[in-house]
């Protein structure tokens, strides 16, 4: 259908806990290899023209507002449709990104897009990925201006050091994080200090850098998935320190 | 969504965008210029070739990735910190991002595509070693495997393990051996020279 | 593709985690009402024949021994691709389950089932919710005797006792089980005993009955989903004894 | 797949099956009958009319109700253990099942669509106050909302609030009005009789 899909309100969902949290998710097969892993590193590049398009319009969005930052763009990303998530594949996926952008931002109209698409072939019982939201604008115009996620130097010290034992709990509600599931609740260590860097749960929704101390937390497999996890597997990941609280005894 | 009308709805949306001045053309066919050329796997080979031969610059790339790299002026995005984790006989690492696809561009180009399939990220974490065996890797028993998943902006890079016998290749030589799929961790290197 | 897909070897996922564990995902939208709900309760039935086939032919694998048991057939359904458990809808799931578990039992191939759904006209783009397993068969003849799943005596007291503090783990492994994502890790209450039943996560793989004592826990809204959640909302949910443990402290 | 293909396939299947002698063709027309004319709501909503004409067999109800339904020999699946959770001014009860659609099939008939759907699924333990306004129904704040994830082979009904005004109608005129959702628990009754 290519009829612009009903809004989807804010209590609906940002996507704290959607489709693409797949850390430790069953279900999915075996790993499809390419001719890039089968030939070698001497294929590389896009395979498809429209894959470059795609590739070129998601930067364009930067330059020309759309997206005020990468962690609002990979936010518009997690908000397509589940099913469309799972089967349009990395640039269908950020083609529906890049249409939640420009129809929230107001540089393009639904109903353009949608005429367009008739126009050029589109089928009509194929699902569209994008769904902006009804009332989008977090960013006013002068937020909108890019600045690369990245780290920032902040007056304040990190609460966690080496070698502590932290727990990472959701904060809750409903929008962008770099949280996934598969390691809430589960106690780790901290085995690396990153600086500060801005904080991709407010980023995301227009509330500013707010940078915050990163670490990487390293998570033994059993912890992670029972006594039945495969022997002698660790997990390292990136976790902003808002995320940690000391680890529980016991 | 089917790749056909993937393809339509992409290029519907490029017509409109190049009509309200909002795109160029030019910068598309510039994108695949650079991705098809300049960006790939082979800046992370130069990288891993030059470990391989020079010590010092091997010390320097594990203990800070981003300062050892400054010198190459890589393109194709940035890469605002990259880790370089060493493969060992006693370690094996392996790159996943599994709530998107974060990878390091600048350094492997753009990443393969079942690198961003459910599939990969899904099942890396939770099984690496069943995993590796899809792609033919079969790691010992006694070997830790270490898993590095990129949630925020760090990149992580593996630098393999050297095979017997690549000695006595030169970097040149090496940088056309060196596989992609060696520096994300799915694969260890043959020991064997073709 | 109506081609029989790559089958899925056991490591690839029982689904433990699978699609099908939807408590607390986010990013599926508005409950889409029916005029089942919009016109009161005089509607009822089923809207379609083939429906009511699927139906019965699911009640009929319990008596030509397709199905061991309704935990066997619970797994076969969260077996299905992703893509398919969510587009396919709840008969198409069944039809997904019933297939899988036709073949696994040898009681159809493959090759027949393909050769007859492209007689009567099925697309050949269409994917298919059925996987059968290359290793399926757990269960000998004489297991696939159905037996309800339902309460058994047992001489072993329970547990835990009324208001005992609980937190529920995940016993790991790739499998069937009831212990949904979203209250694991999380301290709950005990509200209810409701005596020994047959443990699905055993009688799903042909490991027999073994019942265990079966409670409801009570979670407080706030515990699961944050500082955000909703004000005054508890959650009830029946869960076996060996996925609870005494509830660690703070 | 398709709502076209999945009926295709369905039919596929059931020849076979036939054919072979696993399937007696004439039980789908039973299942049809059984669901369509004897299995449905109306079997709860005697349940929760009869409650509330008779004190004693509500307190049976929700003490134990899988004794207190046994005299019925509700038909259409098996309910081994019942409880009927009471709505009240202070509490209001809802039921789910997360993990796939388990209903009391004897006592309210087939679910509804979107009962088995993602959407209500996984989306009412989590939100049930914005939930419940989907179908239009708005809680108080003061009124505890109490979710029932149905994830063993107990079986949950609500017994609704009777509406003022219902209480001179007899029990076979308020069986035409207690709807189906109202025993999920995603309705509240209207105040006003019709």
């Amino acid at each position: 259908m290519v009829a612009h899909r009903a809004s989807v309100a804010e209590s609906v969902g940002g996507h704290l806990d959607g489709i693409h949290d797949l850390g430790g998710k069953q279900g999915f097969g075996h790993v499809e290899l390419d001719a890039s892993s089968k030939e070698g590193r001497h294929i590389h590049g896009f395979n498809q023209r429209w894959h470059a398009a795609v590739f070129t319009i998601i930067n364009s969005l930067f330059v020309n507002g759309a997206a005020a930052n990468t962690d609002h763009f990979r936010h518009s990303v997690e908000r397509i449709d589940p099913i469309n998530y799972l089967s349009d594949g990395y640039y269908g996926r950020w083609l529906g990104g890049a249409e939640t952008m420009l129809v929230e931002a107001g540089l393009l109209t639904q109903d353009e897009v949608n005429s367009r698409v008739l126009n050029r072939g589109y089928e009509l019982h194929e699902t569209v990925a994008a769904r902006p939201s009804a009332a989008p604008d977090l960013f006013s115009a002068e937020e909108r201006n890019f600045q690369p996620t990245a780290q920032r130097l902040v007056a304040i010290e990190p609460r966690f050091g080496l070698g502590d034992k932290v727990t990472a709990r959701s904060l809750g509600g409903a929008g962008h994080t770099r949280l996934p599931n598969y390691v809430r609740d589960v106690p780790g260590q901290v085995v690396a200090l990153h600086g500060a860097w801005v904080f991709p749960d407010a980023n995301a929704h227009g509330k500013g850098e707010d940078p915050k101390h990163l670490y990487t937390v390293r998570y033994q497999g059993a912890d992670l998935w029972g006594p039945n996890a495969e022997s002698s597997v660790v997990l390292n990941i990136d976790l902003f320190e808002p995320y940690l609280s000391e680890a529980s005894l016991g | 969504m089917s790749e056909k009308s993937a393809a339509i709805r992409a290029e519907a949306l490029e017509s409109l965008l190049v009509e309200k001045g909002l795109l160029d053309t030019a910068r598309i066919d510039d994108v695949l210029t650079l991705y098809n050329e300049r960006v790939g796997p082979m800046n992370g080979a130069m990288l891993v070739a030059k470990a391989w031969r020079d010590a010092h610059f091997k010390q320097q790339l594990l203990a800070d990735g981003t300062a050892a790299i400054a010198q190459f002026s890589f393109e194709g995005g940035q890469v605002d910190k990259l880790v370089v984790v060493e493969n060992t006989a006693e370690v094996h690492n392996v790159v996943v991002c599994t709530l998107c696809s974060c990878y390091p561009w600048a350094i492997l180009g753009l990443p393969p595509k079942w690198y961003k399939d459910p599939a990969y990220r899904s099942r890396v974490v939770r099984e690496p070693r069943a995993v590796l065996t899809d792609f033919g890797t079969h790691l010992p028993a006694e070997q830790e495997v270490r898993v590095w998943d990129s949630s925020a902006e760090v990149r992580y890079m593996v630098l393999p393990v050297q095979p017997k016998g690549w000695e006595t290749l030169s970097e040149g030589e090496l940088v056309n051996k060196i596989t992609r799929d060696s520096m994300i961790g799915v694969e260890v290197l043959a020991e064997v020279a073709e």
